[in-house]
């Protein structure tokens, strides 16, 4: 992935994400035939069921996204130094990530709601799992805040990435203490309704939405990180354009 | 470097010294956020002698995150950081001497705000020891958490929305621990309540590992 | 609501989330593209055919 | 002599705007430098770029030897700076400041009394908050806290601002003094007339470059 988008951080498409692009959503209407129609449906949880092929999915690639965010942090901390364009191919990299890990968080917290209503007969309990997700979330938009922010490229970057590992270290703790704190209170949660047990074409379902999910989360990263690069270039360009001009013009009144 | 790490805690608490701004106005408000706190509540005694723990850190964080606020306003006011930058005092020492700064000015507001829970929600300790140690841990993570998010809203214009922003998702295994110890130091709940002490002490010491390697690098422009 | 309505909502917002941040994402470097001038991909590489401007 | 300030068709940007445009210019040990150029010229991003506080995209840069892209932390001890703004705790004494400032450079707080004597804070005012001083006062207690330091290389931009003449002149002389002792000294000025009298040197900043250097050789 990393060779498609340095290669081509010119252009607003290559052959490889096209192609990548139109496996998506290729991929995404196999996955709605078989989460909706093909795949049966559980034997306690009924068509809820179907929902986990978003949901779970969803969750990992979020994860996923986060690390990548956080590898990406640790590598333009330690290579901005030794890299030509100061490391900001990785600061590219984090940034996209996130927010299309931001994305898929959402859509976890959405279709676990959603979930949890017709299995729980509520949207929202303090699980660990969920609140943990939701903190997840919010810590990762004010990620996304703080990079939003006008600054001077490299310090927007620097301040980014110490952040992306502090929220990394941090998911953890959060982890750890908010689902200890749920296990010592069992009493006061409602009974939790036992995730299903998920074998058979369920099974291979998911593990095909879990791919499918991987290819729109791929395509969508390397497309977020050409957006960031091409308003880099229209920066630089722009820059370029005052720094010429302002030579020209101290040229001709001398 | 201890006398770096005092001569800038020095130089912050004088500044407060002289203002009044934590003891003449962060405190009457936390605390009117206590008041405001048992109206939501209805003024139910038994509620909030349960849920004073919580209310506690809550208060806390409010009035935290005004001073931590006011700790980076102070140098970014008139151009003090280029200052702050030009100084011989290395970025560890600088870091440690404005958590310390503001240890003690979230500690004395915590004062305030344990004397008012005592009074308003009409709680009794039963173990002093825990409520010291999951007082000074939280206070402890608090401060350098402050001073590492504020560095790095300082100068900010959006910095008075942004800070709470990055400083409460990071906050939260802190208040939620702090709760917890609290309930068992005032014995409303027979839990773990050292263990939860002790996991804001790991909090805390993460945390000042994390701000003693950022600072310096957050510190610089450009 | 039913099961069968709360997971047809479910994959509805999902649906609808991707499509619409995929939109933005993709117009907004085209936008950004064609001010640089190094828009369509076609320009760049002579090798395909010029009917494939639609970017996935 | 030796050079203080070497920049070789130094390049340095704040935000997305070229400040610094190939400047070339060094100044040697004991020289007061006068800056002169309209608004925008690059007088005060050049100073932050010696103080080392904005950092040099492209070219060369050393000040007192020590190499600006490699760290340009390392000269700051040496260096007094004087920006726009004073860099005042508004709600802290004038000696509590000074002090402290001695202290966060290196320099002795002992010498804080002699310090803002020299400057002229008269001493009824050494108790009082920086807030409640009048523009000019604090402007002196800033010089004050630059003077304590002892700096090798002062960098000052429009040190004379809401300075009377009397504490103007005053001024001068420090600043005289300093430069007979081995100081370099670079000052921004408008007001050139009433400030060419000290500066060895004119140097006329103009688009972020070297427009006039009247100790060019």
């Amino acid at each position: 992935m990393t060779s498609a988008i340095h290669g081509n951080a010119k252009m607003t498409a290559t052959a490889t994400t096209r192609v990548l692009g139109v496996l998506a959503i290729a991929a995404t209407a196999l996955m709605t035939v078989l989460g909706l129609l093909v795949s049966p449906a559980d034997v306690i949880q009924g068509e809820a069921v179907r929902m986990l092929y978003i949901h779970v999915p969803s969750i990992w690639i979020a994860y996923g996204a986060f690390v990548l965010t956080s590898v990406s942090s640790v590598l333009f901390l330690r290579r901005r130094k030794r890299r030509e364009d100061q490391g900001r191919h990785y600061d590219r990299l984090a940034g996209s990530a996130a927010e299309v890990g931001v994305v898929f968080t959402g859509i976890t917290l959405v279709t676990g709601m959603l979930w949890g209503k017709v299995t729980w007969g509520t949207y929202w309990q303090w699980d660990a799992r969920l609140t943990t997700t939701v903190l997840l979330f919010v810590t990762y938009l004010g990620y996304l805040a703080l990079r939003r922010l006008p600054a001077e490229p490299i310090i927007r970057s620097r301040r980014a990435a110490v952040m992306a590992l502090i929220s990394f270290i941090n998911v953890p703790i959060v982890h750890y203490s908010v689902d200890w704190w749920r296990t010592l209170h069992q009493k006061a949660s409602l009974s939790v309704g036992r995730r299903p047990e998920i074998t058979g074409e369920m099974y291979w379902t998911l593990l095909y939405s879990a791919l499918t999910v991987t290819i729109v989360a791929a395509w969508l990263i390397i497309h977020r990180y050409r957006v960031i690069r091409l308003e880099e270039l229209r920066d630089e360009e722009a820059l370029a354009a005052l720094i010429s001009s302002r030579l020209k013009k101290d040229d001709g009144s001398n | 470097m201890l006398a770096e790490i005092l001569l800038v805690a020095r130089k912050d608490l004088r500044v407060e010294w002289r203002a009044k701004i934590a003891l003449g106005q962060v405190a009457p408000l936390a605390l009117l956020i206590l008041v405001v706190l048992a109206f939501a509540l209805d003024a139910n005694s038994s509620l909030l002698e349960l849920g004073a723990g919580g209310l506690y850190w809550v208060a806390v964080l409010y009035g935290g995150t005004l001073l931590i606020q006011r700790s980076f306003d102070v140098e970014t006011d008139d151009g003090n950081m280029d200052a702050f930058r030009m100084s011989v005092i290395g970025a560890p020492s600088l870091f440690l001497g404005k958590s310390l700064a503001l240890f003690v000015q979230i500690g004395l507001l915590e004062l305030v705000l344990g004397s008012g829970v005592a009074v308003l929600y009409n709680v009794r300790v039963v173990d002093w020891g825990l409520l010291l140690v999951a007082a000074v841990a939280g206070t402890i993570a608090f401060s350098v958490c402050g001073v590492l998010w504020g560095v790095m809203s300082a100068g900010l214009r959006v910095r008075a929305t942004l800070l709470p922003l990055l400083l409460v998702p990071v906050l939260v295994p802190i208040l939620l621990a702090g709760s917890r110890a609290f309930e068992t130091a005032l014995g409303v709940r027979a839990d773990a309540g050292w263990t939860w002490a002790s996991l804001m002490l790991v909090i805390a010491a993460v945390h000042t590992a994390i701000g003693l390697g950022a600072f310096g690098f957050l510190l610089e422009e450009g | 609501m039913s099961e069968v309505a709360t997971v047809v909502t479910g994959w509805g917002i999902t649906f609808i989330v991707i499509a619409t941040y995929s939109i933005w994402v993709v117009s907004r470097g085209k936008i950004i593209g064609q001010e640089l001038g190094i828009g369509e991909m076609e320009q760049l590489d002579a090798r395909k055919d010029a009917g494939a401007t639609t970017d996935l | 002599m030796s050079a203080v300030v070497e920049f070789e068709k130094v390049v340095a940007v704040a935000g997305s705007f070229p400040v610094l445009t190939g400047l070339d210019l060094r100044v040697d040990q004991g020289e007061v430098v006068l800056l002169r150029g309209e608004n925008g010229a690059g007088k005060t991003s050049f100073l932050r770029a010696c103080a080392g506080l904005i950092s040099v995209s492209s070219g060369d840069a050393h000040i007192l030897g020590f190499d600006m892209r490699v760290d340009r932390r390392a000269p700051r001890r040496y260096i007094g700076l004087l920006g726009h703004e004073n860099n005042l705790y508004q709600d802290l004494w004038v000696r509590e400041h000074v002090e402290f400032r001695a202290a966060a450079v290196g320099a002795a707080e002992s010498d804080t009394d002699a310090a803002l004597i020299r400057v002229g804070v008269s001493k009824q005012l050494w108790t009082v908050p920086i807030g409640s001083l009048s523009a000019g006062q604090r402007r002196k207690v800033a010089i004050a806290s630059l003077v304590v330091g002892r700096p090798r290389l002062w960098l000052l931009d429009e040190p004379h601002a809401s300075l009377d003449s009397e504490s103007r002149e005053n001024l001068d002389v420090i600043l005289a003094e300093a430069a007979r002792l081995g100081a370099t000294i670079i000052f921004a000025s408008h007001e050139s007339p009433l400030t060419k009298g000290i500066a060895s040197r004119v140097v006329t900043l103009g688009g972020g470059r070297v427009l006039e250097d009247s100790g060019a050789s």
